[in-house]
Protein backbone atom coordinates (compact mmCIF):
# COMPACT_ATOMS: atom_id res chain seq x y z
CA UNK A 1 0.00 0.00 0.00
CA UNK A 2 1.39 3.38 -0.58
CA UNK A 3 0.16 7.25 -1.47
CA UNK A 4 1.52 10.72 -2.28
CA UNK A 5 2.46 10.50 1.51
CA UNK A 6 4.00 7.15 2.05
CA UNK A 7 5.25 3.95 0.94
CA UNK A 8 5.39 0.59 2.73
CA UNK A 9 7.83 -1.69 2.03
CA UNK A 10 7.76 -5.11 3.35
CA UNK A 11 10.81 -7.78 3.63
CA UNK A 12 11.14 -10.69 5.23
CA UNK A 13 12.77 -9.07 8.12
CA UNK A 14 10.65 -6.09 8.59
CA UNK A 15 7.99 -3.83 7.43
CA UNK A 16 9.28 -0.37 6.54
CA UNK A 17 7.45 2.74 5.94
CA UNK A 18 8.42 5.83 4.51
CA UNK A 19 6.43 9.21 5.33
CA UNK A 20 7.05 11.79 2.81
CA UNK A 21 5.92 15.88 2.61
CA UNK A 22 3.04 16.63 4.96
CA UNK A 23 0.93 14.11 7.31
CA UNK A 24 -1.90 16.60 8.59
CA UNK A 25 -5.09 16.48 8.79
CA UNK A 26 -6.29 15.99 5.16
CA UNK A 27 -3.57 13.34 4.67
CA UNK A 28 -3.28 11.32 7.63
CA UNK A 29 -6.30 9.28 7.17
CA UNK A 30 -4.93 7.55 4.10
CA UNK A 31 -1.93 6.05 6.53
CA UNK A 32 -4.47 5.44 9.43
CA UNK A 33 -5.95 2.98 6.88
CA UNK A 34 -2.50 1.65 5.95
CA UNK A 35 -1.70 0.97 9.77
CA UNK A 36 -5.06 -0.58 10.01
CA UNK A 37 -4.08 -2.86 7.23
CA UNK A 38 -0.51 -3.52 8.59
CA UNK A 39 -1.94 -4.64 11.72
CA UNK A 40 -3.93 -6.69 10.61
CA UNK A 41 -0.87 -8.68 9.66
CA UNK A 42 0.62 -8.43 13.16
CA UNK A 43 4.15 -7.75 11.34
CA UNK A 44 7.35 -8.28 14.25
CA UNK A 45 9.51 -5.37 13.23
CA UNK A 46 8.24 -1.54 11.80
CA UNK A 47 10.66 0.76 10.61
CA UNK A 48 9.01 4.49 10.12
CA UNK A 49 11.71 6.59 7.99
CA UNK A 50 10.46 10.00 8.24
CA UNK A 51 13.37 11.26 6.79
CA UNK A 52 11.38 12.84 3.79
CA UNK A 53 8.45 14.42 6.16
CA UNK A 54 8.62 18.28 5.94
CA UNK A 55 5.27 18.91 7.95
CA UNK A 56 3.02 17.27 10.51
CA UNK A 57 0.32 18.27 12.98
CA UNK A 58 -1.31 16.79 15.75
CA UNK A 59 -3.44 13.87 13.29
CA UNK A 60 -0.14 12.97 11.71
CA UNK A 61 1.58 12.66 15.28
CA UNK A 62 -2.04 10.72 16.15
CA UNK A 63 -1.71 8.28 13.29
CA UNK A 64 2.08 7.64 14.64
CA UNK A 65 1.01 7.37 17.93
CA UNK A 66 -1.65 4.43 17.04
CA UNK A 67 0.62 2.25 14.82
CA UNK A 68 3.21 2.93 17.53
CA UNK A 69 1.06 1.83 20.80
CA UNK A 70 -0.95 -0.62 18.26
CA UNK A 71 2.09 -2.43 16.91
CA UNK A 72 3.95 -2.92 20.53
CA UNK A 73 0.26 -3.70 22.20
CA UNK A 74 0.95 -7.04 19.89
CA UNK A 75 4.38 -7.49 20.51
CA UNK A 76 5.88 -6.16 17.86
CA UNK A 77 9.23 -3.52 18.05
CA UNK A 78 8.01 -0.31 16.11
CA UNK A 79 11.15 2.16 15.22
CA UNK A 80 10.51 5.69 14.21
CA UNK A 81 13.56 7.77 12.65
CA UNK A 82 14.34 10.29 10.54
CA UNK A 83 12.43 13.44 11.84
CA UNK A 84 14.39 16.64 11.40
CA UNK A 85 12.71 20.39 11.23
CA UNK A 86 9.35 21.21 12.14
CA UNK A 87 8.41 17.93 12.57
CA UNK A 88 11.06 17.17 15.41
CA UNK A 89 10.62 20.56 16.62
CA UNK A 90 6.93 19.11 17.44
CA UNK A 91 7.60 15.57 18.81
CA UNK A 92 10.23 17.42 21.05
CA UNK A 93 7.07 20.08 22.27
CA UNK A 94 5.38 16.54 22.69
CA UNK A 95 7.91 15.22 24.48
CA UNK A 96 8.11 12.13 22.34
CA UNK A 97 11.16 12.44 21.05
CA UNK A 98 12.38 10.05 24.24
CA UNK A 99 9.82 7.42 23.24
CA UNK A 100 10.20 7.42 19.57
CA UNK A 101 14.29 7.56 19.77
CA UNK A 102 14.81 10.06 17.37
CA UNK B 1 -4.55 49.37 15.79
CA UNK B 2 -3.27 49.77 12.26
CA UNK B 3 -4.87 47.74 9.75
CA UNK B 4 -4.08 44.05 9.08
CA UNK B 5 -1.55 44.04 5.95
CA UNK B 6 -3.91 40.80 5.13
CA UNK B 7 -6.98 39.88 5.09
CA UNK B 8 -8.73 36.58 4.10
CA UNK B 9 -11.99 35.14 3.84
CA UNK B 10 -13.01 31.52 2.79
CA UNK B 11 -14.98 28.88 3.84
CA UNK B 12 -14.50 27.14 7.16
CA UNK B 13 -13.53 24.12 5.80
CA UNK B 14 -10.18 21.67 5.49
CA UNK B 15 -10.93 21.63 1.59
CA UNK B 16 -10.25 25.00 1.79
CA UNK B 17 -6.92 24.94 4.58
CA UNK B 18 -4.11 24.96 2.53
CA UNK B 19 -5.35 28.23 0.86
CA UNK B 20 -4.45 29.93 4.98
CA UNK B 21 -1.59 27.73 5.69
CA UNK B 22 0.05 29.16 2.74
CA UNK B 23 -0.71 32.73 3.51
CA UNK B 24 0.35 32.65 6.74
CA UNK B 25 3.34 30.72 6.08
CA UNK B 26 4.46 33.71 3.46
CA UNK B 27 3.44 36.26 5.67
CA UNK B 28 5.66 34.97 8.24
CA UNK B 29 8.48 34.89 5.95
CA UNK B 30 7.94 38.47 5.76
CA UNK B 31 8.91 38.97 9.33
CA UNK B 32 11.91 36.36 10.04
CA UNK B 33 13.38 36.56 5.99
CA UNK B 34 12.50 40.50 5.65
CA UNK B 35 15.92 40.52 3.58
CA UNK B 36 15.23 38.08 1.30
CA UNK B 37 13.89 38.22 -2.19
CA UNK B 38 10.49 39.79 -2.08
CA UNK B 39 9.58 36.32 -3.18
CA UNK B 40 10.10 32.64 -2.05
CA UNK B 41 13.25 31.56 -4.72
CA UNK B 42 11.31 28.41 -4.82
CA UNK B 43 7.60 27.31 -4.74
CA UNK B 44 8.05 25.47 -1.69
CA UNK B 45 7.15 26.84 1.08
CA UNK B 46 9.50 26.16 4.02
CA UNK B 47 9.24 25.81 7.61
CA UNK B 48 12.95 25.65 8.39
CA UNK B 49 13.21 29.07 9.96
CA UNK B 50 11.86 27.86 13.54
CA UNK B 51 9.43 31.48 13.63
CA UNK B 52 7.80 29.74 10.17
CA UNK B 53 7.51 26.55 11.79
CA UNK B 54 6.19 27.74 14.76
CA UNK B 55 3.45 30.48 13.62
CA UNK B 56 2.89 28.10 10.57
CA UNK B 57 1.95 24.79 12.79
CA UNK B 58 0.19 27.27 15.81
CA UNK B 59 -2.28 28.46 13.21
CA UNK B 60 -3.00 24.77 11.74
CA UNK B 61 -4.16 23.82 14.58
CA UNK B 62 -6.62 26.30 15.41
CA UNK B 63 -7.63 26.56 11.68
CA UNK B 64 -8.11 22.94 12.05
CA UNK B 65 -9.73 23.00 15.13
CA UNK B 66 -12.71 25.84 13.79
CA UNK B 67 -13.60 23.17 10.66
CA UNK B 68 -13.52 20.36 13.08
CA UNK B 69 -15.22 21.29 16.18
CA UNK B 70 -16.56 25.08 15.64
CA UNK B 71 -18.01 24.12 12.42
CA UNK B 72 -18.63 20.47 12.78
CA UNK B 73 -16.48 19.59 9.34
CA UNK B 74 -20.05 20.64 7.82
CA UNK B 75 -18.15 23.80 6.36
CA UNK B 76 -21.32 25.78 6.63
CA UNK B 77 -19.25 28.64 7.22
CA UNK B 78 -16.54 31.06 6.70
CA UNK B 79 -13.19 32.17 8.26
CA UNK B 80 -12.20 35.66 8.55
CA UNK B 81 -8.30 36.12 8.89
CA UNK B 82 -6.67 39.35 9.26
CA UNK B 83 -2.88 39.29 9.66
CA UNK B 84 -0.54 42.00 11.22
CA UNK B 85 3.00 41.65 10.45
CA UNK B 86 5.93 44.22 11.84
CA UNK B 87 9.80 44.33 12.00
CA UNK B 88 9.73 41.43 14.80
CA UNK B 89 5.98 40.08 15.18
CA UNK B 90 3.03 38.65 13.53
CA UNK B 91 -0.47 38.68 14.72
CA UNK B 92 -2.96 36.79 13.40
CA UNK B 93 -6.52 36.95 13.99
CA UNK B 94 -9.28 33.94 12.79
CA UNK B 95 -13.35 34.85 13.19
CA UNK B 96 -15.57 32.02 12.75
CA UNK B 97 -19.39 32.06 12.99
CA UNK B 98 -19.44 28.05 14.89
CA UNK B 99 -19.87 26.68 18.02
CA UNK B 100 -18.44 28.90 20.61
CA UNK B 101 -16.73 26.18 23.71
CA UNK B 102 -14.74 26.58 27.02
CA UNK B 103 -11.20 26.93 25.92
CA UNK B 104 -10.07 26.81 30.46
CA UNK B 105 -11.77 23.59 30.09
CA UNK B 106 -9.57 22.12 27.89
CA UNK B 107 -6.87 20.33 29.92
CA UNK B 108 -3.10 20.31 29.11
CA UNK B 109 -2.28 16.68 28.08
CA UNK B 110 -0.11 14.40 30.35
CA UNK B 111 3.03 14.13 28.42
CA UNK B 112 4.32 10.98 30.51
CA UNK B 113 1.44 9.44 28.04
CA UNK B 114 1.49 8.90 24.10
CA UNK B 115 -2.00 10.12 23.00
CA UNK B 116 -3.97 10.08 20.07
CA UNK B 117 -5.97 13.52 20.12
CA UNK B 118 -6.22 16.90 22.29
CA UNK B 119 -2.86 18.41 21.55
CA UNK B 120 -3.89 20.77 19.24
CA UNK B 121 -4.46 23.74 21.73
CA UNK B 122 -1.14 22.56 23.73
CA UNK B 123 0.97 22.32 20.22
CA UNK B 124 -0.52 25.83 19.62
CA UNK B 125 -0.26 27.58 22.77
CA UNK B 126 3.46 26.08 23.70
CA UNK B 127 4.50 27.60 20.04
CA UNK B 128 3.57 30.97 20.28
CA UNK B 129 3.69 33.91 22.91
CA UNK B 130 0.26 34.31 23.01
CA UNK B 131 -3.50 32.21 22.32
CA UNK B 132 -6.78 34.09 23.36
CA UNK B 133 -9.86 33.31 22.41
CA UNK B 134 -13.20 34.98 23.10
CA UNK B 135 -16.06 33.38 22.35
CA UNK B 136 -18.84 34.27 20.13
CA UNK B 137 -20.33 35.00 17.45
CA UNK B 138 -18.01 35.67 15.56
CA UNK B 139 -15.86 33.79 17.59
CA UNK B 140 -12.16 34.89 17.60
CA UNK B 141 -8.82 33.70 18.03
CA UNK B 142 -5.81 35.77 18.29
CA UNK B 143 -2.60 34.59 17.92
CA UNK B 144 0.55 36.00 18.74
CA UNK B 145 4.51 35.52 18.22
CA UNK B 146 7.51 37.41 18.46
CA UNK B 147 10.77 37.01 16.43
CA UNK B 148 13.31 36.17 18.77
CA UNK B 149 16.91 38.02 18.79
CA UNK B 150 18.45 36.54 15.57
CA UNK B 151 20.58 33.72 16.69
CA UNK B 152 23.72 34.80 14.16
CA UNK B 153 21.18 34.31 10.86
CA UNK B 154 23.12 32.17 8.23
CA UNK B 155 24.63 34.39 5.18
CA UNK B 156 22.37 34.89 2.13
CA UNK B 157 25.42 33.84 -0.22
CA UNK B 158 23.86 36.16 -3.23
CA UNK C 1 -23.20 35.75 -8.75
CA UNK C 2 -22.99 34.40 -5.83
CA UNK C 3 -19.96 35.39 -3.37
CA UNK C 4 -16.66 34.58 -3.86
CA UNK C 5 -15.21 31.27 -1.99
CA UNK C 6 -11.88 33.29 -1.38
CA UNK C 7 -11.12 37.10 -0.84
CA UNK C 8 -7.85 38.29 -0.32
CA UNK C 9 -6.98 42.08 0.73
CA UNK C 10 -3.27 42.81 0.82
CA UNK C 11 -0.89 45.46 -0.18
CA UNK C 12 -0.57 46.16 -3.84
CA UNK C 13 3.55 45.39 -3.65
CA UNK C 14 6.10 42.71 -4.62
CA UNK C 15 7.12 42.38 -1.54
CA UNK C 16 3.70 40.53 -0.62
CA UNK C 17 3.00 38.89 -4.41
CA UNK C 18 3.86 35.50 -3.65
CA UNK C 19 0.72 36.05 -0.49
CA UNK C 20 -1.79 36.17 -3.50
CA UNK C 21 0.49 33.68 -5.90
CA UNK C 22 -0.08 30.58 -3.42
CA UNK C 23 -3.70 31.35 -2.75
CA UNK C 24 -4.45 31.13 -6.34
CA UNK C 25 -2.69 28.41 -6.85
CA UNK C 26 -4.24 26.60 -4.11
CA UNK C 27 -7.57 27.65 -5.60
CA UNK C 28 -7.08 26.11 -9.16
CA UNK C 29 -5.77 23.06 -7.27
CA UNK C 30 -9.71 22.69 -6.23
CA UNK C 31 -10.45 23.01 -9.57
CA UNK C 32 -7.84 21.21 -11.39
CA UNK C 33 -7.62 17.66 -8.70
CA UNK C 34 -11.10 18.39 -6.50
CA UNK C 35 -10.20 14.23 -5.82
CA UNK C 36 -6.84 14.67 -4.61
CA UNK C 37 -6.70 15.15 -0.70
CA UNK C 38 -8.11 18.61 0.60
CA UNK C 39 -4.58 19.47 1.30
CA UNK C 40 -1.01 19.33 -0.94
CA UNK C 41 0.74 16.61 -0.17
CA UNK C 42 4.45 18.12 -0.25
CA UNK C 43 4.89 22.05 0.65
CA UNK C 44 5.74 22.68 -2.54
CA UNK C 45 2.85 24.19 -4.98
CA UNK C 46 3.28 22.33 -8.16
CA UNK C 47 2.05 24.35 -11.33
CA UNK C 48 2.70 20.84 -13.31
CA UNK C 49 -1.07 20.62 -13.96
CA UNK C 50 -1.36 22.87 -16.86
CA UNK C 51 -4.67 24.54 -15.74
CA UNK C 52 -2.90 25.52 -12.61
CA UNK C 53 -0.07 26.82 -14.66
CA UNK C 54 -2.25 28.76 -16.94
CA UNK C 55 -4.03 30.24 -14.27
CA UNK C 56 -1.03 31.41 -12.01
CA UNK C 57 1.02 32.24 -14.61
CA UNK C 58 -1.27 34.99 -16.03
CA UNK C 59 -2.67 36.07 -12.47
CA UNK C 60 1.41 36.70 -11.66
CA UNK C 61 1.79 38.50 -14.55
CA UNK C 62 -1.16 40.84 -14.02
CA UNK C 63 -0.10 40.90 -10.20
CA UNK C 64 3.37 42.47 -11.29
CA UNK C 65 1.99 45.39 -13.78
CA UNK C 66 -0.43 46.21 -10.96
CA UNK C 67 1.98 46.64 -8.65
CA UNK C 68 4.70 47.65 -11.30
CA UNK C 69 2.96 50.00 -13.52
CA UNK C 70 -0.83 50.91 -11.79
CA UNK C 71 1.18 51.59 -8.65
CA UNK C 72 4.81 52.33 -9.86
CA UNK C 73 6.53 50.10 -7.46
CA UNK C 74 5.53 52.78 -4.72
CA UNK C 75 3.60 50.42 -2.76
CA UNK C 76 1.05 53.02 -1.78
CA UNK C 77 -1.83 50.75 -2.27
CA UNK C 78 -3.57 47.91 -2.10
CA UNK C 79 -4.94 45.14 -4.00
CA UNK C 80 -8.68 43.09 -3.24
CA UNK C 81 -8.92 39.72 -4.72
CA UNK C 82 -12.04 37.57 -5.40
CA UNK C 83 -11.94 33.76 -6.36
CA UNK C 84 -14.78 31.67 -7.40
CA UNK C 85 -14.40 27.99 -8.22
CA UNK C 86 -16.82 25.91 -9.85
CA UNK C 87 -16.54 22.46 -10.54
CA UNK C 88 -14.57 22.99 -13.84
CA UNK C 89 -13.71 27.04 -13.75
CA UNK C 90 -12.17 29.70 -11.97
CA UNK C 91 -12.52 33.34 -11.90
CA UNK C 92 -10.45 35.74 -10.39
CA UNK C 93 -11.09 39.39 -9.63
CA UNK C 94 -8.09 41.95 -9.29
CA UNK C 95 -8.87 45.60 -7.58
CA UNK C 96 -6.80 48.21 -7.56
CA UNK C 97 -6.72 52.21 -6.63
CA UNK C 98 -3.48 52.85 -8.56
CA UNK C 99 -3.39 54.39 -11.93
CA UNK C 100 -5.71 53.33 -14.93
CA UNK C 101 -4.47 52.79 -18.40
CA UNK C 102 -5.89 51.86 -21.86
CA UNK C 103 -5.37 48.43 -22.33
CA UNK C 104 -6.39 48.14 -26.31
CA UNK C 105 -3.34 50.31 -26.68
CA UNK C 106 -1.03 47.84 -25.49
CA UNK C 107 0.49 45.97 -28.72
CA UNK C 108 0.63 42.33 -29.26
CA UNK C 109 3.87 41.96 -29.54
CA UNK C 110 5.62 40.89 -32.27
CA UNK C 111 6.71 37.09 -31.73
CA UNK C 112 9.16 36.79 -34.50
CA UNK C 113 11.59 39.07 -32.93
CA UNK C 114 12.67 37.96 -29.19
CA UNK C 115 11.65 40.98 -26.53
CA UNK C 116 12.70 41.90 -23.23
CA UNK C 117 9.46 43.37 -22.06
CA UNK C 118 6.07 43.64 -23.12
CA UNK C 119 5.15 39.74 -22.91
CA UNK C 120 3.17 40.24 -19.61
CA UNK C 121 -0.49 41.04 -21.10
CA UNK C 122 0.31 38.65 -24.20
CA UNK C 123 1.30 35.90 -21.97
CA UNK C 124 -2.23 35.97 -19.75
CA UNK C 125 -4.32 36.78 -22.65
CA UNK C 126 -3.23 33.49 -24.74
CA UNK C 127 -3.14 31.42 -21.00
CA UNK C 128 -6.50 32.33 -20.05
CA UNK C 129 -10.07 32.17 -21.74
CA UNK C 130 -11.06 36.13 -20.89
CA UNK C 131 -8.99 38.82 -19.71
CA UNK C 132 -10.99 41.64 -18.86
CA UNK C 133 -10.27 45.07 -17.69
CA UNK C 134 -12.31 48.39 -16.64
CA UNK C 135 -10.31 51.51 -15.42
CA UNK C 136 -11.54 53.00 -12.55
CA UNK C 137 -11.11 53.41 -9.84
CA UNK C 138 -10.90 50.76 -8.31
CA UNK C 139 -9.62 49.42 -11.72
CA UNK C 140 -10.66 46.40 -12.08
CA UNK C 141 -8.93 42.74 -13.91
CA UNK C 142 -11.38 39.64 -14.40
CA UNK C 143 -9.65 36.35 -15.15
CA UNK C 144 -11.76 33.51 -16.33
CA UNK C 145 -10.51 29.88 -17.13
CA UNK C 146 -12.60 26.46 -17.89
CA UNK C 147 -10.59 23.56 -17.26
CA UNK C 148 -10.86 21.05 -20.59
CA UNK C 149 -12.02 18.08 -20.56
CA UNK C 150 -9.22 16.17 -18.88
CA UNK C 151 -7.25 14.54 -21.06
CA UNK C 152 -6.80 10.60 -19.58
CA UNK C 153 -5.61 12.37 -16.54
CA UNK C 154 -2.75 9.83 -14.61
CA UNK C 155 -4.03 7.86 -12.24
CA UNK C 156 -3.92 8.78 -8.70
CA UNK C 157 -2.08 5.79 -7.47
CA UNK C 158 -3.71 5.67 -4.02
CA UNK D 1 28.50 34.03 -8.78
CA UNK D 2 25.52 32.61 -7.25
CA UNK D 3 22.41 32.88 -5.60
CA UNK D 4 19.45 30.81 -3.99
CA UNK D 5 18.40 30.87 -7.71
CA UNK D 6 21.79 30.06 -10.14
CA UNK D 7 24.99 29.07 -9.63
CA UNK D 8 27.47 30.26 -12.37
CA UNK D 9 30.66 28.33 -13.57
CA UNK D 10 32.92 28.06 -15.73
CA UNK D 11 35.65 26.24 -17.12
CA UNK D 12 37.64 26.76 -19.63
CA UNK D 13 35.59 25.82 -22.59
CA UNK D 14 32.41 27.07 -21.48
CA UNK D 15 30.19 29.46 -18.95
CA UNK D 16 27.62 27.06 -17.44
CA UNK D 17 24.60 28.98 -15.32
CA UNK D 18 22.20 26.61 -14.02
CA UNK D 19 18.97 28.48 -13.03
CA UNK D 20 16.11 26.91 -10.19
CA UNK D 21 12.98 26.91 -8.84
CA UNK D 22 11.75 30.53 -9.33
CA UNK D 23 12.68 32.97 -11.90
CA UNK D 24 10.36 35.90 -11.43
CA UNK D 25 9.85 39.64 -11.56
CA UNK D 26 11.49 39.58 -7.79
CA UNK D 27 14.80 36.98 -8.24
CA UNK D 28 15.30 37.97 -11.98
CA UNK D 29 17.34 41.32 -10.77
CA UNK D 30 20.02 39.21 -9.30
CA UNK D 31 20.01 36.89 -12.32
CA UNK D 32 20.29 40.26 -14.54
CA UNK D 33 23.29 41.94 -12.47
CA UNK D 34 25.37 37.83 -13.17
CA UNK D 35 24.48 38.47 -16.80
CA UNK D 36 26.08 41.72 -16.87
CA UNK D 37 28.74 40.74 -15.04
CA UNK D 38 29.40 37.91 -17.28
CA UNK D 39 29.06 39.63 -20.27
CA UNK D 40 31.89 42.28 -18.98
CA UNK D 41 33.66 38.61 -19.90
CA UNK D 42 32.82 38.19 -23.14
CA UNK D 43 32.46 34.58 -23.09
CA UNK D 44 32.90 32.71 -25.95
CA UNK D 45 30.22 29.36 -25.00
CA UNK D 46 27.44 30.26 -22.34
CA UNK D 47 25.45 27.49 -21.45
CA UNK D 48 22.04 27.67 -19.74
CA UNK D 49 20.42 24.83 -17.86
CA UNK D 50 16.92 25.00 -16.52
CA UNK D 51 16.47 21.22 -16.19
CA UNK D 52 16.04 22.55 -12.22
CA UNK D 53 13.29 25.59 -13.15
CA UNK D 54 10.10 24.84 -11.91
CA UNK D 55 8.62 28.64 -12.72
CA UNK D 56 8.87 31.86 -14.56
CA UNK D 57 7.90 34.90 -15.61
CA UNK D 58 7.91 37.57 -18.02
CA UNK D 59 10.78 39.19 -16.13
CA UNK D 60 12.68 35.95 -15.60
CA UNK D 61 12.29 35.19 -19.80
CA UNK D 62 13.36 39.32 -20.35
CA UNK D 63 16.44 38.46 -18.61
CA UNK D 64 17.14 35.07 -20.67
CA UNK D 65 16.88 37.24 -23.56
CA UNK D 66 19.06 39.52 -22.75
CA UNK D 67 21.71 37.20 -22.08
CA UNK D 68 20.87 35.58 -25.39
CA UNK D 69 21.06 38.29 -27.36
CA UNK D 70 23.87 40.02 -25.37
CA UNK D 71 26.26 37.41 -25.55
CA UNK D 72 25.42 36.28 -29.57
CA UNK D 73 25.53 40.42 -30.38
CA UNK D 74 29.16 39.90 -28.93
CA UNK D 75 30.11 37.04 -31.26
CA UNK D 76 29.83 33.90 -28.11
CA UNK D 77 27.19 31.43 -28.61
CA UNK D 78 24.20 30.37 -25.92
CA UNK D 79 22.39 27.33 -25.55
CA UNK D 80 19.21 27.34 -23.42
CA UNK D 81 18.43 23.63 -22.57
CA UNK D 82 16.62 21.94 -20.06
CA UNK D 83 13.12 23.51 -19.58
CA UNK D 84 10.20 21.60 -18.36
CA UNK D 85 6.53 22.27 -17.55
CA UNK D 86 5.20 25.87 -16.71
CA UNK D 87 8.77 27.38 -18.03
CA UNK D 88 8.25 25.58 -21.22
CA UNK D 89 4.84 26.40 -21.95
CA UNK D 90 5.78 30.23 -21.61
CA UNK D 91 8.69 29.36 -24.24
CA UNK D 92 6.18 28.12 -26.15
CA UNK D 93 3.33 30.32 -25.54
CA UNK D 94 6.28 33.11 -26.97
CA UNK D 95 7.71 31.34 -29.53
CA UNK D 96 11.58 31.32 -28.39
CA UNK D 97 11.11 27.31 -28.41
CA UNK D 98 12.56 27.43 -32.12
CA UNK D 99 14.95 30.44 -31.20
CA UNK D 100 16.25 28.77 -27.69
CA UNK D 101 16.53 25.27 -28.95
CA UNK D 102 14.89 23.77 -26.32
N1 LIG E 1 -12.50 26.07 17.71
C1 LIG E 1 -13.08 25.20 18.57
N2 LIG E 1 -14.42 25.18 18.70
C2 LIG E 1 -15.01 24.34 19.53
N3 LIG E 1 -14.33 23.45 20.29
C3 LIG E 1 -13.00 23.41 20.21
C4 LIG E 1 -12.31 24.28 19.34
N4 LIG E 1 -10.99 24.03 19.48
C5 LIG E 1 -10.87 23.05 20.39
N5 LIG E 1 -12.07 22.67 20.85
C6 LIG E 1 -12.32 21.65 21.88
O1 LIG E 1 -11.11 21.45 22.60
C7 LIG E 1 -10.68 20.09 22.50
C8 LIG E 1 -9.18 20.00 22.46
O2 LIG E 1 -8.69 20.50 21.21
P1 LIG E 1 -7.26 20.06 20.69
O3 LIG E 1 -6.28 20.24 21.77
O4 LIG E 1 -6.99 20.76 19.44
O5 LIG E 1 -7.38 18.49 20.43
P2 LIG E 1 -8.31 17.65 19.44
O6 LIG E 1 -8.80 18.59 18.40
O7 LIG E 1 -7.41 16.60 18.92
O8 LIG E 1 -9.40 17.10 20.29
C9 LIG E 1 -11.39 19.54 21.29
O9 LIG E 1 -11.59 18.15 21.37
C10 LIG E 1 -12.70 20.30 21.30
O10 LIG E 1 -13.60 19.70 22.20
N1 LIG F 1 -2.11 47.39 -14.36
C1 LIG F 1 -1.58 48.29 -15.19
N2 LIG F 1 -1.69 49.61 -14.92
C2 LIG F 1 -1.16 50.51 -15.75
N3 LIG F 1 -0.51 50.19 -16.89
C3 LIG F 1 -0.37 48.90 -17.22
C4 LIG F 1 -0.90 47.89 -16.39
N4 LIG F 1 -0.63 46.70 -16.98
C5 LIG F 1 0.03 46.96 -18.11
N5 LIG F 1 0.20 48.28 -18.26
C6 LIG F 1 0.85 48.94 -19.43
O1 LIG F 1 0.89 48.01 -20.50
C7 LIG F 1 2.25 47.77 -20.90
C8 LIG F 1 2.43 46.31 -21.31
O2 LIG F 1 2.36 45.46 -20.19
P1 LIG F 1 3.01 44.03 -20.24
O3 LIG F 1 2.57 43.35 -21.48
O4 LIG F 1 2.73 43.33 -18.98
O5 LIG F 1 4.58 44.27 -20.39
P2 LIG F 1 5.62 45.03 -19.42
O6 LIG F 1 5.00 45.10 -18.07
O7 LIG F 1 6.82 44.17 -19.48
O8 LIG F 1 5.83 46.37 -20.04
C9 LIG F 1 3.10 48.17 -19.72
O9 LIG F 1 4.38 48.58 -20.11
C10 LIG F 1 2.28 49.34 -19.14
O10 LIG F 1 2.55 50.51 -19.85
Amino acid sequence: MSSENFKVTTTADETRIQVRGMLDVNTAPTLAEAVDELMAKRPARVLVDLTALDIIDSSGVAVLVKLYKGIRAQGGQVQITGARDQPLAIFKLLRMDKVFAL
Amino acid sequence: MSPPAVRLSMPGSLRYRAVAVRVVAEACRLVSRPDAEGDASSPAYDLTHPFDAAVVSAFAEIFNNIAIHAYGRRGDGGIDIAIWVTDDSIEVELRDHGSPFDLSSVPVPALDELHEGGMGIHIARSLLDEVEYEPGPPNLWRLRKRLEAAPARASAGG
